[in-house]
């Protein structure tokens, strides 16, 4: 039986694990990459919650892999269209190919949307990307904080920036950062503002559990309105403390808004040109939610990662190997 | 029935009792503005409310407790409210605040 | 000549039940205006105002200059009813005169000239007249046909959407629709029997002639005279309860206005002259983002005015209407449709109680000092990139800045009167402006056009200058104060709706992006910008709703082709960001990224 | 699964030679009470029961309102242990919950802190010179009652039932506080299945009538009802109560706390007087009775005689029910035939008549 090629747009972590599996299976994956690198948003990640790990853990054997393996990888290429037997890309390339899976993940939301936050207009308000990267770069302030406030559902649950799902990861992401941050500034009092606290994986409520029990992490069940800037280069922020019934108003060193994932643009494009769904959110929209969650309502055009939804890595992982089963499956049932 | 003074009241549960309240007009204020009923009551509106800035008006609470229908107070305590529509637009569920202000003290206010 | 036939009777008891509606109605009015009102009006009678109504009544209630601009087929149409009847009327009376010189002819006599006249002496000036009236009964019936036409495809007439009537209206409007028709059939059939006729009805005679025969005409001939005095006296009964109440009141209306006499916020006897001067010619209907947008229809300032005049207006009717000021500015009446929406809500929900707002006594949480004072607006607390842009250019020019409301202070109160409560925001008014007095500023600047609005027009600042902020900024530019750099970035501007419409400010935002960048103007621009949605004036729409609307603004504005959207009004910013896919910036924000980097 | 629940929750009562202590409210407000108690368990169960002239008040409205401190009301029920075992007694029981539940807690705090037993001790000793003697058993005399339930019921002459219909008689049972809701392990059916009553009820044929609020306190509160200006408080505890039974149409309240059984009788009375509510049947208020009355009624004691012209709410509606026969002209007369005087016409006896106390006039 020959190899069938199949082509990942997006090399992710969704993209490589799927390309693995394939391999494994012993197809021909190709990857197209928009990036000058492997390696998605993953990549730029610091300590992976729950357990803390280094995010290049996780990254760098699926790259080691993916190069080990000889996998076809097309680097810095954008794609133009597809259909599930041709990917065209912006160079003029066009790749003919038996299934495609789509793994192009999601964008994360620009914070300066909610200006009233001040991202890009307070020196000392971030994005827990940014926390991130700072973190993984080593860049955090020497002096430590007095005061951090870190903002759940910033882009995300949010009918005024359009984004009316939950992003999910956010809520886990800033009870880490909490944690890290209170490491790093054992002295800095950590508060969370949370509209609900949506611990959905395993480990994760432990994790809470942690932070307010061993770290002494501060949650105060209320969305911050306002944020403006005090004389000495303090963000002054308001909220509602909702279980008190009291407005809040508290000065912080540091602001972190916790940026959720939305839909990528591409999306739209990608959707007109190969005939495929769109959820209300802008994600794609898998076959059904069941048995169906990685096929797309074409025949060979497949889903795997945060392109249907945001995810956690670990279900970004899982999706990975059984996007590459189904594919393989589509294409035996295809040849008969 | 001659009420006799014994020099104290008797006082009234503090309780919410949705058996005992009339949810009439909460019933009818949910009818013209449903989306009051998405709240996921995250304090935005009472954060950034100039009235609230300077007054303990909390919008967020008087339009909780009038669902339940617990209508004393509500409407002089919405009568605190400036409209000036700050938490219009906070509101992540896209709640339109100053409707249910006006809605509010039309139907407590009986006018 | 005897002027008295059966027939006319229908007519005489219109035109006398017309008469006395019409004087009962107007004295009353009158009598109700307020005694300010009535001094303005001793005041303008001997007045060149006086002159100029008459020049203006002319021209609006015969010619309707102001509806041919809007469209020219339908000016055409409403000056063809209105100039058409008049000069039939007017050459009618003269014609009488001609064959009768001055001597005391009934009213009826005018009318049905034809009629009497039909056995009499022939003079010379006949065929004249015959001519004349032929050619103005066919400019008026082109009119008809036209109104007829419009009815079922208001689009070739430059409406998308015609009025939906009530059926009183339309009553009143079959009438109106008859009127001519059946003058022509009878003129003819007159004219079939007894000669006589123009062009018109001339060739209708012999053609009903030569269908029918004599014989059959002359059985006709009474019955045909007897319809028109029916529908001319229907239409008169009805026209004082109808729409066509229009057609009177328009004229005084014209001349109150020119004494200048204006709605206010409570309502009050001018309201009646306004309300009553709507010709329900639904050219207000359009311009309505609700309407063409949102498919809402039953909120338009034409229904908004005819469910106030019968008493039936709904508070789900008055609150719903962005007060964008878009119909008001097309309105061929010039009716102040806000004002009067704004005091129709008054009159529903202003409940004054003393006891109200009693927490604002001695909040006070300005900041520095200065000759200049800046007042933010709630809005503007939400968009700090607009105020530190502020802090940025005042910093530039070195103008020590009184900052009224970093801090949070009491709302401008325009809101609350938009929404009816008067005298809830007179409190607000009160108390802000005894604020800027304390703190002695001489100029007072406000980036929110909501604020700059009712700042300018309830507050009686003295000696407080109140600008925009881009006055303040084009003032600043031309003194030489303030030099930017220009780029070579195009700006779409966003015209905010009490900026513009509002307070008549639209050149100097224009004249502001022009010296940091290139102007890009939308579609719909100026007097004719659309809304927003976001409009405080409205709170019975949706956020879904104020979406859409807003969606479809930066839809406009992207189609320039410009990459940055620009808008003067916070609100106007925050709504249009939901949807823009670039960015849009507070003027304030371009101003100070061109400040020369030091 | 509330019928078997109960029985998780036992404890040890002595069959006989009791120690008796007396309540405050109890001897004040209802008298005949304790004197049925003594009688029954004496007359008619042949039992042991000392009633000791030397013991005094607990002093435990005072140590809950804050005026006696801890100390203090350590070294009083200390007192009174020795003065039992002075007396040849082992088995204390006392007629007060308030009382039960101090002596329950002081108990423990000996237990868990010797120390403060120790220097009761000596306080004791210097007050009064008396040797403490911890008792073998604590038991409350509904306790008691409740230990000998059925032996009452073998000599049963009236069952809780209706004499008309036959039916049982619905009642409502209601526990002290300090009963079981301090130490549950201390009450018969601990403090969310308390049985003590229930048990009584069911043994002698009456139906225990389940409601809402039936773990609500009566609102007695100490300091609530003494500072007149939070009785509205406490009255308005008895009412919610009141409020949630009166659906269920009890045929009278029982209560095994003297406080308890004073408030939601007399509150009963004064709700009637500021507002015209009235919770029983045909406008009249619910009976309210002590176990002991209960129990004399069961045995066939005269109502008089039990002291149950001391309530506020008449119980001849309930007698006449069971089919007591009584006189009614000896209602106000004391056991010497002596006329004691007779409370004004209430509005809680579906009377409009005069009221006794108005603050205005």
């Amino acid at each position: 039986m020959r190899a069938r090629k199949v082509v990942i747009i997006g090399g992710g972590v969704a993209g490589m694990q799927t390309a693995l599996r394939l391999r494994a299976l012993g197809e021909e994956p190709i990857i197209i990459e928009r990036e000058a690198q492997l390696g998605g948003k993953v990549r730029n990640w610091y300590l992976l919650f729950p357990t803390f790990i280094p995010s290049a853990d996780v990254v760098e054997p699926l790259m080691r892999a993916v190069k080990e393996q000889g996998i076809e990888v097309h680097l810095g290429c954008e794609v133009v269209q597809f259909d599930n037997h041709r990917v065209e890309l912006a160079d003029g390339e066009r790749i003919d190919c038996d299934a495609v899976a789509l793994c192009s993940g999601s964008t994360i939301f620009d914070a300066r949307l909610k200006e009233e936050y001040g991202y890009g207009i307070y020196d000392n308000v971030y994005t827990s990307v940014d926390i991130e990267r700072m973190m993984a770069e080593g860049r955090m302030p020497e002096r430590s904080p007095r005061r951090v406030a870190i903002l759940h559902c910033v882009g995300s649950r949010d009918e005024k920036v359009c984004q009316r799902h939950c992003s999910k990861v956010c809520c886990i992401t800033g009870v880490k950062q909490a944690i890290e941050l209170k490491k790093l500034y054992p002295k800095a009092d950590v508060f969370n503002f949370y509209m609900d606290i949506r611990m959905f994986g395993p480990g994760y409520e432990e994790l809470y559990h942690t932070a307010q029990r061993n770290y002494n992490v501060h949650f105060v069940r209320g969305r911050i309105s306002e944020a403006s800037p005090l004389m000495d280069g303090c963000i002054q922020i308001k909220a509602e403390d909702t279980l008190t019934g009291r407005p809040l108003r508290m000065s912080v060193d540091m602001l972190i808004l916790l940026v959720g994932m939305r839909a990528n643009d591409d999306n739209v494009r990608f959707a007109e040109s190969a005939g495929l769904r769109l959820a209300d959110s802008g994600f794609m929209r898998a076959a059904d939610l069941f048995a169906g969650n990685v096929r797309s309502s074409r025949e060979g055009i497949f889903y795997a990662g945060t392109i249907t939804a945001p995810k956690s890595i670990g279900e970004v992982l899982n999706e990975g190997v059984v996007v590459a089963d189904s594919i393989v499956d589509y294409l035996n049932k295809q040849e008969g | 029935m001659a009420s006799v003074n014994f020099g104290f009241g008797i006082s009234k549960p503090r309780v919410i009792d949705i058996d005992r309240n009339n949810l009439r007009k909460s019933d009818e204020i949910l009818l013209e503005m449903p989306e009051l009923q998405t709240c996921i009551g995250c304090g935005s509106c009472t954060a950034s409310c100039t009235a609230g800035n300077l007054t303990s008006f909390n919008f967020r609470k008087v339009h909780a407790l009038v669902r339940r229908g617990e209508y004393a107070g509500a409407y002089e305590e919405m009568n605190k409210c400036m409209l000036c529509g700050k938490c219009r637009l906070l509101c992540p569920r896209g709640i339109n605040t100053r409707g249910v202000v006006m809605l509010i003290k039309r139907k407590l206010g009986d006018f | 000549m005897n002027f008295y036939a059966p027939f006319t009777l229908p007519f005489i008891i219109g035109t006398i039940i017309l008469f006395i509606v019409l004087a009962w109605k107007y004295v009353s009015w009158f009598v109700a205006l307020t005694h300010e009102d009535k001094r303005l009006v001793a005041k303008g009678v001997p007045s060149l105002a006086t002159l100029r109504s008459v020049w203006e009544v002319v021209r609006e209630s015969l010619l309707h200059v102001r509806i041919f601009r809007i469209d020219p087929r339908l000016g055409y149409m409403h000056m063809s009813l209105a100039l058409g009847w008049f000069l039939l009327i007017a050459v009618g009376w003269i014609e009488t005169m001609a064959y009768m010189g001055f001597a005391p002819v009934p009213l009826q006599g005018h009318v049905f000239f034809k009629y009497f006249a039909a056995q009499g002496v022939v003079t010379e000036h006949k065929p004249y007249f015959d001519f004349v009236m032929d050619l103005l009964l066919a400019f008026v019936l082109s009119g008809v046909a036209l109104a007829w036409f419009k009815r079922f495809s208001s689009r070739s007439l430059g409406m998308r959407r015609a009025t939906k009537h009530t059926t009183g209206d339309r009553l009143a409007m079959s009438f109106l629709w008859f009127i001519f028709p059946l003058r022509l059939v009878a003129e003819s059939i007159t004219v079939a029997l007894y000669g006589g006729g123009s062009f018109l009805t001339g060739s209708c005679g012999s053609l009903l002639a030569s269908i029918f025969g004599e014989r059959l005409l002359s059985y006709a001939f009474e019955p045909a005279w007897w319809l028109y005095s029916i529908a001319l006296g229907g239409f008169f009964v009805a026209m004082p309860f109808s729409r066509y109440m229009h057609i009177f009141t328009e004229i005084p209306l014209i001349f109150l206005r020119n004494y200048r006499l204006r709605p206010r916020e409570e309502k009050g006897a001018i309201d009646y002259f306004e309300v009553q001067s709507c010709s329900r010619c639904g050219i207000c209907i359009d311009p309505c983002q609700l309407q063409a947008d949102l498919g809402i229809h039953d909120v338009q300032s034409v229904y908004f005015l005819r469910d106030r005049r019968y008493n039936m207006l709904k508070q789900s009717v008055a609150n719903n209407c962005l007060m964008c000021g878009r119909c008001e500015a097309v309105c061929p009446v010039g009716i102040n449709l806000n004002t009067l929406r704004l005091n129709s809500r008054a009159l529903m929900r202003n409940i004054p109680n003393e006891r109200r707002y009693g927490y604002f006594r001695d909040i006070d949480r300005s900041e520095g000092s200065g000759k200049v004072g800046y007042f933010a607006g709630c809005m503007t607390l939400l968009t700090p990139r607009t105020m530190s842009a502020m802090e940025r250019i005042f910093e530039a020019v070195g103008d020590q800045v009184w900052w009224a409301d970093r801090q949070g202070s009491v709302c401008c109160g325009r809101p609350l009167k938009l929404s009816g409560e008067t005298d809830s925001a007179h409190k607000m008014m009160e108390f802000n402006r005894s604020l800027f007095h304390k703190h002695g500023i001489t100029t007072l600047v406000t980036s929110c056009p909501i604020c700059l609005k009712t700042f300018k027009e309830d507050y009686a600042l003295e000696h407080i200058e109140v600008l925009h902020h881009s006055e303040y900024i084009e003032r600043l530019i031309a003194s030489g104060r303030l030099v930017l750099e220009r780029g070579d970035v195009r700006y779409a501007y966003h015209d905010p709706c009490e900026l513009g419409r509002g307070g008549g400010i639209y050149d100097a935002p224009r004249t502001v992006i022009e010296a940091v960048g290139e102007l890009a103007e939308a579609e719909h621009n100026r007097r004719n910008a659309l809304c927003c949605g976001s409009s405080l004036a409205n709170t019975a729409i949706t956020d879904g709703q104020q979406l859409k609307l807003a969606s479809r603004v930066t839809d406009e504005l992207e189609a320039t082709g410009a990459a940055t959207i620009v808008t003067s009004c916070p609100l106007c910013k925050k709504a249009l960001q939901r949807t823009a896919k670039g960015g849009v910036r507070d003027l304030a924000e371009v101003v100070a990224e061109a400040l020369p980097r030091k | 699964m509330r019928r078997t629940k109960w029985e998780e929750y036992q404890k040890d009562i002595a069959d006989d030679k009791y120690y008796y202590a007396r309540s405050c409210i109890r001897q004040n407000f209802f008298p005949g009470s304790e004197k049925a108690f003594l009688d029954i368990l004496r007359n008619d169960l042949g039992k042991d029961i000392f009633d000791d002239p030397l013991h005094t008040s607990c002093t435990g409205i005072g140590y809950h309102s804050d005026i006696v401190p801890f100390e203090t009301i350590m070294t009083v029920v200390a007192r009174q242990f020795a003065l039992m075992h002075e007396a040849g007694y082992e088995n204390f029981t006392s007629s007060c919950i308030t009382s039960f539940g101090i002596y329950t807690e002081i108990l423990n705090t000996w237990e868990e802190f010797p120390e403060t037993e120790e220097r009761t001790r000596e306080n004791l000793f210097k007050a009064t010179g008396r040797e403490l003697v911890k008792p073998k058993s604590l038991a409350h005399t509904s306790d008691v009652i409740f230990h000998l339930r059925k032996e009452i019921a073998e000599r049963m002459k009236r069952p809780l039932v209706n004499a008309l219909t036959g039916e049982p008689l619905r009642v409502v049972e209601h526990i002290g506080c300090h009963y079981a809701k301090i130490f549950p392990k201390s009450g018969i059916g601990g403090s969310e299945f308390p049985y003590v009553l229930a048990g009584m009820i069911e043994s002698w044929g009456g139906e225990v009538v389940d409601y809402p609020e039936r773990r609500h306190c009566c609102g007695f509160g100490f300091r609530n009802y003494l500072v007149q200006a939070n009785r509205g408080y406490s009255v308005a505890n008895s009412q919610k109560k009141l409020e949630s039974m009166a659906p269920y149409r009890p045929d009278f309240i029982v209560c095994n706390c003297p406080g308890c059984s004073m408030f939601l009788d007399k509150w009963q009375y004064t709700i009637a007087e500021m507002e015209g509510t009235t919770y029983g049947a045909h406008g009249h208020g619910i009976p309210v009775l002590t176990y002991e009355e209960m129990a004399g009624l069961v045995l066939g004691y005269d109502p008089w005689e039990l002291g149950m012209q001391m309530h506020a709410v008449d119980v001849e509606p309930l007698l006449e029910k069971m089919g007591v026969e009584y006189d009614p002209s000896t209602k106000y007369l004391g056991p010497k035939g002596k006329y004691i005087g007779k409370p004004a016409a209430a509005a809680v006896n579906c009377s409009a008549g005069v009221t006794l106390y108005d603050i205005k006039k």
